[in-house]
């Protein structure tokens, strides 16, 4: 994936947004940002994020690739839609987040150590597997995601939690041996395998 | 009603607003045969509702009160206020037009008295200052109102109370049977001056103009500037009446904005220009002023209006998209968003907040008595297709009123070269 | 009148003793009551809601709705495709319009779905269950089933958020929906007019990955329903019933409150409503009791 | 006057009747005031009333009518005779509207109508129908100064109505400036791609129409005359001249290109490869379609657009005003770049992006769209670096100094007016030495100058929001960017309500008409010859340039120029002055006619003399309101403050009045007045009053000067009440008989 980022970065040398606009899901909506600010001032968690969408759009604009890139702002999106709904230029930039995170993460400059990103990980590698989502195997990962002793200390905080959800079922502990998947896991894995061939296919000719 | 007169020599011109009366006196002064015909009891249409007008800080009423004299005195010029166009059909040079007239309820005897007024108990709220207050239900539309005579609302018809005005008219001036009244007429050209309304501000929902009293349109504000407003020209906030000290204005309400209008309105930030200077006069420094911005477009040479503007320390600009309003405990409107100039989170509790609304075509595109070409605002083209039908002031976009009588003036001499060439005078 | 029937898309957190398990046993009731039949999407997959775009980007995900939508053409043809998920919902519908409106996505979308021998056409509505009661149901009809009305609750309906953006219930705005309301009014509860948070984000996914930040959301919107007075929280959303529900100890714990608001799904309310005992109800499946529904059931 | 035959008439309706003492006005019309024949009548302006009158006009010989009922601004329709003389008496809203219905106040209150029964019969006296102008004359030819788009505009549109025109151009060819534009912006939807400028299809239009008669490489040497019959010198480079006719002007002189040598921190001057948007648009259209390249000769991969440069700027030598057209100007030259290679960056910095409306927004997207770039930003300067141009920035939406490279940088700078001479600071020229002038634009030989006075920033706009054609020369009318910085569109709209004007102009000059604001006035001011003091106050203080003098330095007043406000009769010192239906003695009588009680009844008079357009209709709707005020004041309306001539105060004074209160409008940088200087001149001559006051040993509180808006619906009563105060605490006048 390294070698990705220095095609990438061969290819677009001068211009970020035109690489942007030729490979983030959206990309080709940055241009018409007129930079009014409401979908920072809408984000919920706005005040979280180093560099608010808006202000993503502008460093796009002005070439900012690495600090777009490995930015931690847009894994601070928590897909609320506000942004959509309320923009004047019709941007789909809940999207645009998400694509930049994805493009950041493809070309392996995503920040290592940002917990959403690392969920989305197992959340995706839960899901491929059998198909659909396994929520004990999430969640177990996810208390153990920034290591052991972390994973001890966030388990013991979640206890009682995840002991409410055993008593009203909304979690069964055998899940974790077995659970739920779906059939024709395989023909999934395929789709999803020819998806990928597709988008990185394309994502070499741009 | 006494009989009109009108050939294919006539023009009609609809609407009874700045760009209206514009266009009609214009073209009556030029010796034409005008119809000017008014949906409203009175004529004046917007900008009679204003307090002052930008960048000159004049009032509105002072150039009404030049045009209604021309207009007085000028027998070129027929006006029927209470008439909309219900049809049109025909081409340039001669159109025949439907001339649908509401009952007034009240004739040419009326002496303007006040007597039915006094007479009157029911109340309804008042179209003239935007529903910020209440009228009787006889009543003179405002103190400017030309024809100077007064209205029945339909709603008191078959009550008591129009029993009552009846009889408190010394001079035979109310007539409880009238009916509306449809007329024909030949017409040679037709300017099309209907204007425009405010965007409804409700639909702008994250702004809260539903639910919090103190979220209200700039036209609004407008009417609690003047002294013929409802609050005599104080600048009292709805909810309680309490001094709006600090009033924040947000730009773009509804305007360039695809959710509600797609095109700038032109007016709205220099509207707001205009009106934070009304906060300062009230209160001076004790008045605050926060204008929430996108581009502050004030167009041409009236730029200076807004660099003195700006010069005050106690207006500040904010380059924002309010992306939110909601309310605090005590009522205040707390405005919520990024300064997109340096990334500063606000959420700031104003007294009132002023919603610089944009403005859309007063008549819808699909509602015209007859085709005519319009663009993707509803705004009139000047186009061939339209034949002689020409659009005046902000039935052709979004203007000014400075804008909008260079386009009525332009619109008379449009009309008139169809005239002219109907009678053969064109040389 | 005839059954109802629709192709149904239950989305993973409402499998047997998945974190909605109890939403799925009051929509079963709720339908029951309703004449809906609901028929099961043969093999459906997670549509990876909101978090899948990070590893899987635009194509697979998208392709995750895709091969429900095949399935559903192929077993349930002609129906609408109903999710009680919002984030189902949300993916699935969000999908069929893009497909609706890309040529090139659509292509690329059956080259994948060819993989394993499907075939999309994205030609099935995609709604949410609200949409359905709404719609085709209506509110007189589900007033009249209603047998033992929720007098005396007073409800605050937490609309959230991807049951209303980007798409939303038609007619409903963004930022002030009242159908939740108007279903409360309607079995009998009075709603809180003017809760100021319904539509506040949880922090959805971010719950997990972000606790700190997503739970000082979760705790206004609890703080503004009782602020509003209200009893209990309606939703509509998985994601939001199970945010705003199983964090209030932790919360309490920070931030020194002393929240206990049950959090309950409307289909709850309404199987409760319609005379359902509390297990078809789906009660037992509340962390925090709602003492209050289960003092009707037992009227 | 042997004829005069006044019949006056007292309403009892609105209550008037049940108030008031009819009997006793009507004596007072008759027998103080003189008039002829007295009527009452109960219900005035209804169509039995009004036949009253007209039966009297008809059958009694009746030729001044007083009215003695509503404000003169009520039943206007009612009340309107042909052939006749008209005065109102407002006793209604002057009087029982404002004064409590209480027996206390009956006396007083009956007085006040009384005295306005007085003040209207007198008024009619000294009134006479107004006789049609002599000097008018008919001519419908319409000239065009300057052949650029607006004035094409014009010309083209006025043939339409059937007027014929002539242009003047000083250039060899049509077109103006934007004959160099390689397109224009869009007028139509969708907005999205410039356009064909227009200028070749209105060129030929011109050709083909035979009204249109078109004057190149010619100037105006000499401009004479009045509307209906302007005498105009047009010259040739090669210095042939001949006169021609016409009954109106239309200035559509244009704009030139600022000096962007006084830029050179944006490095113009320094490289070539800095230009101004003009020099774009003829670089553009020089390469007629081929690709654009530096001036040497390498290819365009990068343009920047700096906006507002060298405007909206305070600084030394810079345009304080936005010229409007240049946001859109730019993306519009950022397409032609755009539509032809996709891959070149353009980037426009600005301020505040300004594309209003619905085209303007649309085109921005549509911009966007296309790639070009926006940043908020500040230029500061633009040097020659390492490869190209570089251009230092502070971006303010990220915050920070930037430095972009541009092969290509593109200044927006401002438009200024060709507007001609600036009349108030060049000397005139004195009557008999008259030259041209080739600075002028039009070389008028009025006295108080060659051009038409500027509003503000060297354009000669209308000072007036809703009569944006209100120029201060009558007949003569800007338009174009000479008269506001504006872009193609509405310069065309501008254009064409411009000739709308010049033909109105024509057809009321043809007939003696006032033009705006007094329309249809047919009055015109005469002066008594063997009076005339030749003090020029009359020449210097027209606010129209209306008149003129001649050799022997008596004035002349060119009555089709003049617009009836009466400013001319309020300087005369000698009152030699007056119109036929205004006068010194119009008002001056009313005020001395009126009863001055004797000292012992306490009872003080106070004369108001107060702008007809906004002071009146203030206390109009005052009463309307019925907020009351003092029943000492009679209030005479005036066409301006202008036109108040200081024997009126005097007289006032002498004969007993206890105070003076003038209500004007508001003077200054906005000022309201629609004859553009009355209430400033009256604050001048008014400084004089005091000088008055002294010799006729008064207390200088008992005359005041107000701004009274028509809004001023509660000051205005105020003031009077005030001056009411004032009196009672400097006490009555001792000049009571």
């Amino acid at each position: 994936m390294g070698d990705m980022n220095v095609v990438k970065v061969e290819a677009y040398r001068n211009s970020f947004l035109k690489e942007v606009e030729a490979n983030v899901e959206g990309g080709q909506w940055v241009k018409m940002c007129m930079q009014c600010g409401v979908c920072s001032g809408s984000c919920p968690l706005g005040s979280a994020w180093d560099h608010p969408p808006q202000e993503l759009f502008m460093m796009i604009r002005a070439g900012k690739r690495e600090e777009v890139l490995t930015s931690s702002s847009m894994w601070m999106c928590t897909s609320c839609y506000n942004c959509i709904v309320r923009c004047p230029r019709d941007l789909p930039i809940t999207h645009i987040m998400h694509g930049l995170a994805h493009y950041a993460e493809r070309l392996g400059l995503a920040p290592k150590n940002q917990p959403t990103r690392k969920f989305a990980k197992l959340f995706w590698n839960n899901l491929v597997k059998k198909g659909r989502v396994n929520e004990l195997k999430l969640g177990v990962a996810l208390y153990f995601m920034n290591g052991l002793v972390e994973g001890i200390k966030t388990a013991l905080k979640m206890a009682p939690l995840g002991l409410n959800m055993l008593k009203t079922k909304r979690m069964n502990p055998l899940e974790y041996v077995g659970g739920h998947g779906i059939k024709d896991a395989a023909g999934l894995q395929a789709i999803l395998k020819k998806a990928r061939a597709i988008e990185l296919a394309k994502a070499k000719k741009a | 009603m006494a009989e009109i007169v009108a050939t294919n020599q006539t023009i009609l011109v609809v609407g009874g607003g700045i760009s209206g009366m514009t266009a009609a006196l214009e073209a009556a002064e030029c010796g034409k045969h005008v119809i000017l015909v008014e949906k409203t009891p009175s004529i004046g249409g917007r900008i009679g509702q204003l307090y002052r007008y930008f960048p000159k800080l004049c009032h509105p009423t002072c150039g009404l009160e030049i045009n209604l004299k021309r207009l007085r005195g000028n027998k070129n010029l027929r006006l029927l206020t209470m008439t909309e166009v219900a049809d049109v059909q025909g081409q340039a040079g001669n159109y025949t037009v439907t001339l649908k007239t509401q009952p007034r309820f009240i004739n040419e005897n009326c002496t303007a008295c006040g007597a039915c007024g006094e007479a009157v108990k029911a109340e309804f709220a008042d179209e003239h200052n935007y529903g910020l207050g209440k009228r009787k239900g006889a009543y003179l539309p405002n103190a400017m109102a030309y024809p100077q005579r007064y209205v029945l609302d339909p709603r008191i018809i078959g009550t008591a109370d129009a029993e009552a005005a009846k009889a408190a008219c010394k001079f035979n001036a109310i007539d409880l049977d009238m009916q509306v009244e449809t007329k024909t007429l030949t017409v040679g050209a037709i300017i099309w001056a209907t204007g425009w309304r405010p965007f409804d501000a409700s639909k702008i929902q994250p702004y809260g103009y539903d639910r919090y009293p103190n979220v209200i349109t700039s036209v609004e504000f407008e009417r609690l500037a003047d002294p013929h407003g409802p609050t005599g020209g104080k600048l009292l906030r709805p909810s309680d009446g309490k001094e709006a000290k600090n009033v924040a204005f947000i730009q773009c309400a509804g305007s360039r904005d695809r959710n509600y209008l797609k095109h700038c309105s032109r007016i709205c930030c220099m509207a707001s220009l205009k009106q934070a200077t009304y906060v300062r006069e009230k209160f001076a420094d004790a008045g605050d002023v926060s204008i929430y911005y996108i581009d502050i477009r004030a167009i041409d040479r009236i730029d200076d209006f807004h660099q003195k503007v700006k010069a005050d320390p106690k207006v500040k600009f904010i380059k924002s998209k309010v992306a939110k309003i909601e309310q605090d405990k005590v009522g205040n409107p707390v405005v919520h968003g990024v300064d997109t100039e340096g990334y500063t989170r606000y959420a700031t509790a104003h007294d009132l907040v002023v919603l610089a609304i944009g403005m859309e075509p007063s008549v819808a595109a699909n509602n015209f008595p007859i085709k005519v070409k319009v663009n993707e605002s509803g705004f009139i083209e000047q186009d061939e297709a339209n034949g002689a039908i020409f659009a005046a002031g902000c039935s052709s976009d979004a203007l000014d009123v400075n804008r909008a009588v260079q386009s009525a003036t332009a619109s008379a001499l449009r009309a008139i070269q169809v005239i002219n060439r109907v009678a053969g005078t064109e040389g | 009148m005839a059954k109802r029937e629709y192709s149904f898309y239950p989305g993973c957190s409402s499998q047997k003793a998945a974190s909605a398990s109890n939403y799925q046993v009051s929509v079963n009731a709720m339908c029951d009551e309703l004449d809906i039949k609901l028929n099961e999407i043969p093999d459906w997959n997670c549509c990876s809601a909101s978090i899948g775009y990070a590893e899987g980007g635009e194509l697979p995900r998208l392709a995750l709705s895709a091969r429900n939508m095949a399935l559903s053409e192929k077993f349930n043809p002609g129906q609408d495709i109903v999710a009680t998920c919002a984030a189902c919902w949300l993916a699935t519908r969000e999908t069929k319009d893009r497909l609706n409106h890309e040529d090139a996505l659509m292509k690329e979308t059956n080259e994948a779905l060819a993989a394993a021998g499907l075939k999309v056409a994205a030609n099935q509505k995609v709604r949410h269950m609200v949409e359905v009661l709404i719609e085709d149901i209506g509110y007189e009809e589900m007033g009249k089933h209603v047998k033992k009305p929720l007098e005396g609750l007073k409800i605050a309906g937490y609309v959230g958020c991807q049951t209303n953006r980007p798409f939303g219930i038609d007619g409903e705005s963004f930022e002030n929906p009242k159908y939740l309301d108007k279903l409360v009014a309607t079995l009998g509860a009075e709603p809180i007019e003017n809760y100021e948070k319904k539509v506040q984000c949880c922090g959805g996914a971010l719950a997990f990955s972000e606790p700190v930040k997503s739970q000082a959301m979760i705790k206004d919107i609890i703080e503004a329903a009782y602020d509003g007075g209200a009893d209990m929280i309606v939703t509509p959303c998985p994601v939001c019933q199970m945010n705003v529900e199983v964090y209030q100890d932790q919360i309490n714990a920070k931030y020194k409150t002393k929240f206990k608001m049950p959090v309950v799904y409307y289909s709850t309310l309404m199987a409760v409503a319609y005379g359902k005992s509390d297990k078809q109800a789906g009660l037992d499946g509340q962390i925090i009791k709602a003492t209050q529904l289960e003092a009707i059931t037992r009227r | 006057m042997a004829d005069v035959k006044i019949g006056a008439y007292i309403c009892k309706g609105c209550g008037i009747g049940e108030r008031l003492d009819a009997k006793q006005m009507m004596q007072v019309a008759s027998r103080d005031a003189k008039a002829h024949l007295v009527r009452e009548h109960e219900f005035l302006c209804n169509a039995e009333g009004v036949q009253m009158i007209k039966n009297d006009i008809a059958n009694e010989g009746v030729n001044r009518v007083a009215i003695c009922a509503c404000s003169r601004r009520s039943k206007t329709d009612a009340f309107n005779f042909e052939g006749v003389a008209i005065t109102r008496g407002n006793i209604r809203e002057g009087v029982i509207w404002v004064r409590p219905n209480t027996e206390e106040a009956r006396e007083t209150t009956q007085e006040m109508a009384e005295d306005y029964v007085r003040m209207a019969v007198i008024e009619a006296k000294f009134m006479t129908p107004p006789s049609k102008n002599t000097e008018a004359k008919y001519d419908r030819t319409i000239l065009v100064v300057g052949g650029g788009v607006s004035g094409m505009t014009s010309a083209i549109e006025a043939a339409k109505a059937g007027y014929p025109v002539h242009i003047v151009e000083k250039a060899s060819a049509l077109g103006g400036n934007a004959a160099n534009f390689l397109r224009r912006v869009p007028q139509k939807s969708p907005y999205a791609n410039p356009e064909d400028s227009g200028v070749a299809g209105l060129i030929k239009a011109i050709q083909a129409d035979s009204k249109i008669k078109v004057h190149l490489n010619s100037t105006i040497t000499r401009t004479s005359g009045a509307p209906g019959r302007f005498a105009v010198d047009i010259t040739t480079e090669s210095g042939a001249t001949a006169t021609e006719h016409f009954g109106a002007i239309v200035q559509a002189t244009g704009f030139h290109d600022y000096d962007a040598n006084k830029l050179p921190e944006l490095g113009y001057g320094k490289s070539p490869n800095v230009v101004t948007q003009l020099e774009l648009e003829k670089m553009a259209k020089a390469a007629n379609g081929a690709v654009l390249k530096t001036k040497d000769g390498k290819e365009i991969k990068s343009v920047v657009f700096v906006q507002c440069a060298g405007q909206r700027s305070s600084k030394e030598g810079h345009l304080p005003y936005c010229s409007g057209h240049c946001c859109s100007t730019s993306i519009k030259q950022a397409m032609y770049f755009k539509d032809q290679n996709p891959t070149i960056d353009t980037n426009v910095i600005y301020s505040d992006l300004r594309t209003p409306g619905t085209g303007g927004e649309e085109f921005y997207r549509s911009g966007q769209r296309k790639g070009v770039t926006f940043t908020k930003g500040v230029v500061s300067e633009v040097v020659n670096g390492s490869d190209g141009l570089d251009v230092k920035f502070k971006d303010l939406i990220l915050n920070q100094d930037v430095v972009e490279k541009a092969d290509l940088v593109v200044l927006a700078t401002g438009m200024i007016a060709n507007s001609g001479v600036n009349i108030d600071e060049v000397k005139q020229d004195e009557p008999g030495e008259w030259k041209s002038s080739p600075e002028s634009v039009l070389n008028l030989s009025y006295r108080q100058g060659k051009d038409i006075p500027l509003l503000k920033h060297g354009f000669n706009d209308s000072h007036f929001i809703c009569f944006p054609y209100e120029t201060r020369r009558t007949g003569i009318y800007t338009t174009g960017p000479v008269r506001r910085p504006m872009d193609l569109l509405q310069a065309q709209e501008d254009a064409t309500g411009a000739a709308l004007k010049a033909i109105q102009s024509i057809e009321s000059a043809a007939q003696g008409l006032a033009v705006h604001p007094r329309v249809g006035d047919l009055s015109f001011p005469s002066f008594r010859r063997e009076g005339c003091t030749q003090c020029k106050r009359c020449t210097v203080e027209c606010p129209f340039g209306a008149i003129d003098e001649d050799e022997q330095r008596f004035p002349v007043f060119n009555e089709s120029r003049c617009r009836r406000c009466g400013t001319c009769m309020g300087a005369c010192p000698v009152r030699v002055i007056s119109f036929e239906n205004y006068s010194v003695d119009t008002v001056g009588q009313q005020l001395k006619n009126i009863n001055i009680p004797e000292e012992f009844e306490e009872k003080p008079r106070i004369l108001v003399l107060a702008c007809e357009n906004d002071a009146y209709p203030a206390l109009d709707m005052a009463a309307m309101r019925k907020i009351e005020y003092s029943a000492w004041a009679r209030i005479i309306p005036v066409r301006c403050l202008g036109s108040v001539n200081l024997i009126w105060l005097t007289d006032a004074l002498n004969s007993g009045y206890d105070g003076v209160v003038m209500m004007g409008c508001q003077k200054g940088e906005n000022y309201q007045c629609h004859f553009v200087k009355g209430s400033e001149i009256a604050q001048v001559r008014m400084s004089k009053v005091d000088d008055t006051l002294k010799t006729l040993n008064l207390e200088v509180e008992r005359v005041a000067t107000y701004e009274v808006a028509i809004t001023d619906i509660e000051r205005a009563p105020r003031l009077i009440n005030d001056m009411a105060e004032a009196v009672k605490k400097v006490g009555l006048s001792p000049f009571k008989f």
